[in-house]
């Protein structure tokens, strides 16, 4: 029953036979859906039913060739030739092909859009493929790299590809072969015509539904999961401590920058000063602390995530100012910026009004509301007031979307390069006028020469050029202070190795603990059961 | 003292009656929202009470007296048919159910002194707001007092008792105070609904003997509605049979019930314990009374060509001396069968009777 | 021995013993019923700390004092939260937003009940129909989805949890309400108001509502305890509104933050026991005013009403 | 019969409201899906999907009355759309795999409770100030008080985490096979264990104490004191003349229970991850999806109308006075 | 004139209550319901109990039947039936005494009706518990039952709403002799109903009696009704006897005060009209006396030397 697990634990031989359980948090049950253009892909379509051309793997920073073995980016930055890697077959036997990668294009295109930049995709024989641009566009390397592939054969013949509930997919992954599905369980087993054999050492993987932390979390707890890849509150206690030899966490900074957005359309916050003296006002130690349990990485004035650490100015990052705690400097400038102080010890803005403004966070997101309620209570101890509202997410992004919100904490963009946190933070292409939808610069903040640099960068192909440009990128961001960022996002991850070793660690880190990030893969296939 | 046994101006007919009552009718609607059905309680009932008069309803349970109260008070809302207070017909006059100027010309008791008097408030506030709201209280505060106070010694009540909570009251003395109420708004007219079956037996006479004062000391007339024939015929100077909807039967009360003419006014004249005719139950003569009383419950409905009854409406028979204004509303009646009233002497159909009813019964 | 006939004066009781008014000894009643007092001494003890809250424990209650999960202590009587918040600062001052939810919704779904209760048995016909379908269709809808549902479309905040509570929660006292009215209604002194001129307005709330008391209290009480419920069970679920320190949102926080998980039990339990005890003395409270109003349900009898109806 | 009639009819107008509720309550949400969902991607989204997505999954700018009729349309041919967060199941499908679980959950812990609960109100009525009379109503009562997820959570956590009972979650083992086994039958009592009992235990003081006051009202009808007379045997008359009558009133509120037992199961089946419908309306909400939500409440709501439905046919059956008019 | 009529005080009593004293026992104050009350009732009488609301006929009925529930509390005296003394009885002879020696008739047949079974039903309970006759058996003797009440014993499938008030009340009768008891109580029983009716019911009842032999113990407040039907009859006034003698006797010459207005509550049928006085409001008689024979047979319990208070503004009105 609900310990049956734990009572395998020591068995060599239930260790081979048995299920790699993961549980899946945000999903009460599952449907027996497995395309990928579903709104909600069921959890391992992409990470272990189809897998990608290349992984680019955050917690080491470098990239793994996976279906193609090399590609070369054309020196115009116009073009990318992939070379596919041989002997691949589909979990049906067919050969993958050139076509495939192809198809794959075009259909996504075609359901899912995006990929604008996208001129042509060709197939040169079997085995190359190559994608031209319709500009020079080198972040185009990981889009496109981490799309994961789709048989050809298989979804060309389907009528209305959207709508197929694809129940039994035919992937290139290491498992593939859907098994007694139920709706709150199911099972993947090896796929019999995988490409390196040797690396399905697992019997399959097991996904349990729950519709939120606290089961996942109670299911971790009880043994009752090998991998815990959700937040688990306390982690020590509730978690590690239950069996310290075999329980561990490891929590890279390798998630997007969470940062605190002001509207800059709206007054005061179309004031740097007030952007900088407010961020400086906030305690980051204190929210990281209390927000994220202390696991997560206070952010410095590059705005860049641990993500990002090798793309990181160190000369920006050293002489960071207004990313630090100091309240006295946060009043001082406020004073300076025209917002003082009255006789109650709060401010007031230019137009007479007090200092007062609101923090969105959905409701259902817990622990940035704590990161909002910390940072009400640090504003206060500079006059202002910040009063936090927890409505559902919808409304707050609606919010956003329509720019009429004060302030809200917010997620950023995550990609293997900078080129997009920064085009979404700076680059004026993506600010919209209040009252239009926009779905990236929700604070509507836009910057000329900064602008300029995310051009020049789109053209840059070559990675240390690219770094060169992103540094003065980071100098821009240091001075316009376009938002308030927060901390790095924790790749929350924890396991349970008595039944499977081989885990991605600190000292190993050739994967981060994501169930859901392309280098997840990595990890199915290098765990192994215990002897 | 026998002078109070009758009317003082009972006899006064040229007047414009207090009340009359043309052509009655109600139905209630029955079953929900969607239902169309009805319940027919009154059917084109006629009747006249005149200054100073106590007529007095008598019927078994269900034939509809306290529907024609309640539908003469208007806390029902009449069918059909027009009441006519000092000649005006109130429904035409005030749309208003709650119209003031009705109100203050007709009151009501009502059957149960326990439900009638509000047990939230003291005894005064049920005469101070019946003087209130008509006012008739008087121009100062110490006119109501003492207007309060007459009302009470009217109704043989002790003025300490205003501020009792009716709880504390027994049964008869809360009927008085209902009484009180009533009389607090100075009507023509009050309806009784039973007014003592609710009471101990031994307090009942008191109240009719209260009654009794009211018509004779203040001119009010009364519809008493009972179904003890007993005490209507002590009250009242006329007594009306009220039988499944519709009156049948009318007349000074002394000689109606010492001849009944409606088969159903001698079954109910009958059916009275009396101890001075103890044994005479006699199970035959029931039967037949029973069997013309069925007989002509159906024929105002549905006329059967076999019986004695028609389809068509029953015209009004004098009964004996014109001087009673006695009269009885039934096809078997025979006004040749003689003053005693055997309305079922044998008599064979008179021949040539329209069997037709096809249009009588379209018209029920 | 001697047989006297006596004229009673007008004042003595003839048929109960107790020459009170009825509410009067209502209250009395109340007032000498143990389950009564205990309910309504445990109520005092939850008003007392509900006003004093701000007193006792000032400012912020969810400010972070102290180290996380600490067990109780004499620093902190029912330990912290994995926050580092005081437990008790925060059940005692959740108690205002609780009672307060509780009491607005109570008061008014009472307030509508009565409306629609007293409508629908003044007028009756039509008004009664349509009033009667209408809260019906409400008292039939499943009431916690329908909540979870209103929770999530309207925007969050205290004024939204006491809309839907009071919109889920208003037939039931409708309903009783009406019936209570309706059997007033229909009772002789409510025609002989209408017979003796009153207006609509003044017999509905001078001459019935008196007379619906207990009901209304009891009701009351019924909607008290279901709007604590339904307002923790809303938080639970976190389509409360989350920037309040109220009960629901102390454990809503506590297994968010995997009190049970971590063997908190002192965050989990202090929260969830004041809705119990609150909604325990509410509900004693309840079956005391049933008690004494319905003398049948108490072991004690008082003389039975001499009711003997003449005709059926 | 009639009343039947009458009954179905008010049913159908109840129906007719939810389904108008449900219609109305979506569209004053601010907002909508898409963006919902794309805030729960953290921006794995392009913009351009974002409008695919809208226009696949028909939140439209059509005026509300053209939705209206195409709503009901929908609903009278049994189609509720395609759930958005299990894209493309149908809706009915998802909640045709999980109102089972609900019932048998729900209808569980509603029967024992009911039946537990009257038979203890007969008895402590029958033998009023007995033991059962007055040590029960009190310790059921203040059950009652707590809160269903409380009392859940510290089932749970007791009898689930610490003491190892009873399995924590799910209706069944995760990858037992579904099937007339004993093993899988027994595997689901165990799983229903916990959550029913929670149910069972908050809903049952309730029971009780209304049985037991009607029971006593009923104790002291003449019908009774004629039994007696009659030198009935006491077993004959608590039971064919006190409870058969008393039960009169419980069996409408079982009607009603119905309601509360759905909104309770509500919270034990999230606390228990139990698969039921209102696990599932919790997702949906969370999840914002319309379509599911509205079929969910819409099931919900027929589901506890067909059963008060039922309930009323048979207090037909057990009232003679209902069945002739 | 019946056999017991002629019988009367010559056999041996059924029915001998000897100074039966009833309280309610309440959480402030008892109140004495009935107070040393004694009467008997010989084979075939019908004996009558009169006397205004809440007098205490009701409780010695239900104390003959030991039907008192809680609060009430039989404080003294002695019932004795057949030579059996019934407060002895132990809970099982007592269910046996029940209905098979002494039946009763309560006052409202709707409400002592079970409303959810059927007549049938009802009556088959009754052969089944007392007699132990099969189902089957029970039926059939059920429908003559009611045949004997002129009920068509089809109607043995109604249930009890489906009836009119009269025929429920039939019913109730019928099944009150079901078992041929000795004694037969009926409290008020046609209070509910018309007078038409009433005196079908009335009638019936007589004849049963003719034909069976029982004897009546019959509760009213209606003095005509009662006068018309019993032999002998008591007139109670709060919880006391204050006059008991044969029927005829008290309606030609009522001696106690209280009589007297009772029988003038009930204006002539016939004859000319005669102002009648009633007992005016609030007038309360205190510790009556035990009673004292004022003529043969007749008893009654004397009027004091303190002459009655009359409410003059009451009598005034009435007598004019
Ligand atoms: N509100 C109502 N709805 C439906 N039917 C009604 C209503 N009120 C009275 N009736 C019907 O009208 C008929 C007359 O009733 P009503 O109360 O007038 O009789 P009654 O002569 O006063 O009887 P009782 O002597 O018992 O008081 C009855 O058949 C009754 O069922
Ligand atoms: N359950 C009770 N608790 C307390 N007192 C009671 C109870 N039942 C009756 N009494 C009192 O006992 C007295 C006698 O009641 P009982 O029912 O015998 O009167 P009754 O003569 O049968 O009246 P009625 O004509 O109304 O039936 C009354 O004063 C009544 O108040
Ligand atoms: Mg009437
Ligand atoms: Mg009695």
């Amino acid at each position: 029953a609900a310990n049956g697990n734990k009572a395998a634990g020591t068995d060599a031989a239930a260790n081979a036979s048995a299920f790699l359980t993961i549980p899946r948090e945000d999903m009460g049950t599952f449907v027996q859906n497995f395309n990928p253009f579903a709104p909600t892909v069921n959890p391992m379509v992409q990470q272990s039913i189809y897998e990608s051309l290349l992984i680019f793997n955050p917690a080491k920073g470098d990239t793994v060739p996976w279906l193609a073995t090399e590609w070369e980016a054309a020196d115009d930055g116009r073009s990318i030739t992939f070379t596919l890697r041989d002997g691949v077959k589909w979990s049906d036997g067919q050969p993958f092909v050139a076509e495939d990668v192809a198809y794959t294009f075009e259909l996504q295109k075609k359901l899912k859009g995006g990929f604008e930049y996208l001129d042509t995709v060709s197939a040169e024989g079997t085995n190359k493929v190559t994608f031209t641009f319709n500009k020079p566009w080198s972040p185009a390397l990981y889009d496109v790299g981490h799309l994961t592939i789709l048989p050809k054969h298989v979804w060309s013949a389907l009528a209305d590809p959207e709508k197929e509930a694809n129940a039994k997919p035919v992937g290139t992954g290491p498992y593939t072969e859907v098994d007694s599905f139920q709706a709150q369980s199911f099972v993947l087993r090896k796929n019999p015509n995988y490409w390196q054999p040797e690396k399905q050492k697992i019997a399959g993987i097991k996904m349990l539904a729950f519709a939120g932390n606290d089961g996942a979390n109670l299911a971790a707890a009880n043994g009752d999961v090998d991998w815990a890849p959700q937040y688990i509150p306390n982690i020590e206690k509730t978690f590690v401590s239950k069996d310290k030899e075999h329980r561990h966490y490891w929590f890279p900074a390798t998630g997007a920058m969470i940062n605190w957005q002001l509207n800059t359309t709206k007054a005061p916050f179309n004031d740097v000063d007030v952007r900088k003296a407010l961020s400086m006002a906030v305690d980051r130690e204190q929210v990281t602390t209390i927000g994220m349990s202390g696991y997560a990485e206070p952010a410095d004035c590059t705005g860049l995530s641990g993500n990002y650490e090798t793309w990181k100015n160190n000369e920006v990052k050293e002489n960071c100012s207004w990313t630090k705690l100091d309240v006295q400097k946060a009043n001082e400038l406020l004073d300076k910026a025209g917002y003082p102080k009255g006789a109650d010890g709060k401010r007031t803005l230019k137009d007479g009004k007090p200092f007062e403004f609101k923090i969105s966070v959905g409701a259902s997101s817990s622990d940035w509301l704590s990161v909002a309620n910390v940072i009400a209570q640090n504003l206060a101890e500079v006059g202002v007031t910040a009063k936090v509202e927890s409505p559902d997410w919808a409304a707050v992004v609606a919010g956003y979307e329509t720019g009429d919100f004060d302030s809200g904490i917010v997620w950023s963009a995550n990609d293997p390069s900078p080129y997009k946190y920064f085009n979404s933070s700076m680059g004026t292409a993506t600010v919209k006028p209040v009252g239009t939808k926009t779905f990236d610069n929700y604070h509507r903040f836009g910057d000329a020469e900064a602008d300029a640099l995310l051009a020049e960068f789109a053209a840059e192909s070559d990675e240390s050029k690219q770094k060169d440009i992103a540094n003065k990128l980071q100098e821009e961001y240091d001075d316009a202070a376009p938002l308030v960022p927060l901390f790095s996002g924790p790749e929350w991850g924890a396991f349970n190795d008595t039944r499977f070793t081989g885990w991605p660690t600190e000292d190993n880190p050739y994967a981060t603990l994501s169930v859901r990030s392309p280098s997840t893969v990595l990890v199915l296939t290098t765990l192994e059961p215990r002897k | 003292m026998s002078h109070s046994l009758t009317s003082p101006v009972a006899a006064s007919t040229s007047r414009t009656p207090a009340l009359e009552i043309r052509g009655l009718g109600k139905s209630f609607p029955i079953g929900g929202l969607f239902s169309r059905d009805s319940v027919r309680a009154l059917h084109g009932v006629d009747l006249t009470i005149n200054r100073g008069e106590i007529v007095a309803l008598v019927g078994e349970s269900g034939s509809g007296k306290s529907t024609l109260a309640r539908c003469v008070a208007r806390l029902e809302k009449p069918t059909r048919g027009a009441i006519l207070i000092d000649g005006v017909d109130i429904l035409k006059r005030d749309r208003f159910q709650a119209s003031r100027a009705f109100r203050s010309q007709l009151q009501m008791v009502f059957q149960d002194p326990f439900g009638s008097l509000n047990p939230a408030h003291r005894i005064e506030h049920f005469l101070r707001r019946s003087l209130a709201i008509h006012g008739k209280g008087g121009g100062s505060a110490e006119e109501t007092v003492r207007r309060l106070e007459e009302l009470m010694t009217t109704v043989g009540l002790q003025a300490d008792m205003l501020n009792s909570y009716p709880h504390e009251l027994s049964g008869g003395q809360r009927q008085r105070v209902a009484i009180a109420r009533a009389l607090a708004v100075e009507p023509q007219v009050i309806l009784a609904d039973e007014p003592t079956s609710m009471l101990d037996v031994s307090v009942r006479i008191g109240v009719l003997n209260l009654m009794r004062k009211l018509r004779d000391e203040q001119g009010i007339s009364m519809l008493y509605i009972t179904h003890d024939l007993a005490s209507a015929r002590y009250l009242a100077d006329r007594t009306a049979v009220m039988f499944a909807g519709e009156l049948v039967e009318e007349g000074e009360s002394l000689d109606l019930l010492s001849n009944p003419a409606h088969p159903y006014t001698q079954l109910l004249v009958s059916a009275v314990p009396d101890p001075a005719r103890a044994g005479s139950y006699d199970p035959v003569r029931r039967a037949e009374l029973r069997q013309a009383v069925m007989a002509s419950t159906t024929c105002a409905f549905d006329g059967d060509p076999n019986q004695a009854c028609s389809a068509e409406e029953p015209v009004r028979h004098q009964v004996g001396d014109p001087e009673n204004r006695h009269w009885v509303r039934c096809h078997l009646y025979r006004p040749w069968a003689g003053a005693a009233g055997h309305a079922l002497a044998g008599e064979p159909t008179p021949p040539g009777r329209p069997a037709s009813n096809a249009q009588e019964k379209a018209s029920a | 021995m001697t047989t006297a006939i006596l004229k009673q004066p007008g004042t003595t009781a003839a048929k109960t013993p107790a020459a009170r008014k009825p509410n009067r000894s209502f209250v009395h009643g109340i007032l000498t019923n143990k389950k009564a007092l205990t309910g309504m001494a445990v109520m005092l003890v939850f008003i007392a700390l509900a006003l004093l809250a701000p007193l006792l424990f000032p400012g912020d209650p969810s400010r972070i004092t102290a180290m996380a999960s600490m067990e109780p202590s004499a620093e902190h009587w029912l330990g912290t939260t994995a926050k580092g918040q005081d437990v008790l600062a925060l059940t005692v001052h959740g108690s205002r937003s609780s009672l307060f939810v509780g009491l607005t919704v109570g008061f008014a779904s009472t307030f509508i009940g009565i409306l629609v209760g007293l409508a629908s048995a003044y007028f009756g016909k039509f008004i009664d129909e349509a009033l009667s379908l209408v809260t019906n269709v409400f008292l039939l809808l499943p009431g916690l989805p329908l909540l979870v549902i209103l929770a999530a479309f309207l925007p969050p905040g205290l004024g939204t949890v006491i809309l839907v509570l009071v919109i889920t929660g208003w037939a039931g006292s409708a309903r009783v309400l009406r019936s209570q009215a309706l059997s007033i209604r229909s009772k002789d002194f409510v025609a002989a108001a209408v017979v003796s001129g009153e207006r609509a307005g003044r017999i509905m709330f001078r001459e019935i509502l008196p007379n619906m008391a207990s009901i209304v209290m009891g009701t009351l009480l019924a909607c008290v305890i279901y709007g604590i419920g339904a307002q923790a069970g809303l938080e639970f679920l976190g389509l409360g509104d989350a920037s309040t320190v109220s009960w629901g949102n102390n454990l809503f926080w506590a297994g968010n933050e995997g009190a049970l998980l971590t063997g908190s039990w002192w965050v989990f339990v202090p929260s969830g026991v004041c809705i119990a005890l609150v909604a325990f003395a509410l509900a004693l409270i309840n079956y005391a005013v049933d008690e004494v109003t319905n003398p049948r349900l108490r072991k004690i009898k008082t003389p039975k009403d001499t009711d003997r109806s003449a005709s059926k | 019969m009639r009343f039947i009639l009458r009954r179905l009819g008010f049913y159908l107008i109840a129906f007719w409201a939810s389904i108008t509720l449900n219609f109305l309550l979506p569209r004053f949400m601010p907002g909508d899906p898409v963006s919902r969902m794309f805030a729960r991607t953290q921006d794995r989204m392009q913009p351009e999907q974002i409008e695919a997505l809208r226009k696949l999954l028909g939140v439209d700018d059509r005026p509300l009355w053209e939705q209206y009729i195409g709503y009901m349309t929908n609903i009278f041919t049994g189609q509720m759309g395609v759930s958005i967060s299990r894209f493309p199941t149908p809706v009915t499908e998802v909640i045709a795999s999980q109102i089972g679980w609900t019932l048998l959950l729900g209808g569980t812990a509603l029967v024992i409770a009911a039946v537990v609960g009257n038979l203890l109100g007969v008895l402590a009525a029958w033998r009023r100030g007995g033991a059962i009379d007055s040590a029960l109503p009190p310790l059921l009562v203040f059950i009652g008080s707590f809160p269903y997820f409380w009392l859940a959570m510290g089932a749970l956590y007791l009898f689930g985490v610490v003491l190892n009972w009873f399995p924590i979650r799910h209706a069944f083992t995760a990858g037992l096979e579904p099937g007339f086994t004993w093993e899988y039958i027994g595997d689901v009592g165990a799983h229903l264990v916990l959550p029913a009992l929670t149910i069972v235990l908050v809903s049952i003081g309730g029971w009780m104490l209304g049985m037991r006051n009607t029971m006593i009202a009923t104790n002291s009808e003449d019908y009774i004191t004629m039994a007696e007379a009659k030198g009935l045997r006491p077993g004959r008359i608590m039971l064919r003349y006190a409870a058969r009558n008393a039960m009169l009133p419980s069996v409408t509120s079982f009607g009603m229970g119905l309601g509360f037992v759905v909104g309770g199961a509500l919270l034990t089946e999230v606390v228990f991850a139990y698969p039921g419908v209102g696990y599932q309306l919790l997702n949906a909400v969370q999840g914002l999806d319309y379509p599911l939500m509205q079929g969910l409440f819409l099931t919900i709501t027929a589901a506890v109308l067909l059963a008060n439905f039922l309930v009323d046919i048979l207090y037909v059956r057990l009232d003679p006075r209902v069945r002739s008019n | 004139m019946t056999i017991s009529q002629v019988s009367f005080g010559s056999h041996e009593p059924v029915l001998d209550v000897k100074d039966l004293t009833v309280k309610y026992i309440g959480d402030t104050r008892s109140t004495t319901a009935v107070d040393r009350v004694s009467f008997s009732i010989g084979t075939g009488e019908v004996f009558g109990l009169a006397g205004e609301s809440g007098c205490g006929k009701s409780t010695i009925a239900n104390s003959i039947m030991r039907l008192l529930k809680d609060p009430a509390k039989i404080a003294g005296g002695s019932i004795s039936f057949g030579g059996k003394d019934v407060l002895a009885m132990s809970p099982e002879e007592l269910r046996r005494f029940r209905w098979q020696d002494v039946a009763m008739v309560f006052q409202s047949a709707m409400n002592s009706l079970n409303p959810v079974l059927t007549i049938g039903e009802q009556i088959v309970d009754i052969f089944t518990t007392h007699a132990g006759y099969s189902r089957k058996e029970s039926l059939r003797r059920a429908a003559e039952l009611l045949e004997l009440v002129r009920i068509d014993p089809a109607r043995l499938k109604s249930y009890p709403h489906q009836l009119s008030g009269g025929m429920r009340q039939r019913a109730v009768i019928a099944m009150a002799v079901a078992l041929k008891p000795s004694l037969l109580i009926l409290d008020e029983p046609t209070t509910a109903l018309d007078v038409v009716v009433q005196q079908e019911i009335m009638a019936q009842i007589k004849e049963l009696q003719r034909e069976l032999g029982f004897s009546v113990l019959f509760i009213t407040h209606d003095m005509s009704l009662m006068v018309e039907l019993s032999h002998r009859m008591a007139v109670m006034y709060g919880g006391r006897i204050v006059e008991t003698a044969k029927a005829q006797d008290v309606y030609t010459n009522p001696r106690h005060p209280y009589t007297q207005a009772l029988m003038g509550a009930f204006p002539p049928l016939t004859g000319p009209r005669v102002p009648l006085t009633g007992l005016p409001d609030g007038v309360k008689f205190r510790n009556i006396p035990d009673l004292t024979e004022a003529a043969p047979g007749h008893f009654v319990a004397p009027l004091g030397a303190d002459a009655p208070v009359i409410d003059s503004a009451d009598l005034a009105g009435a007598a004019r």
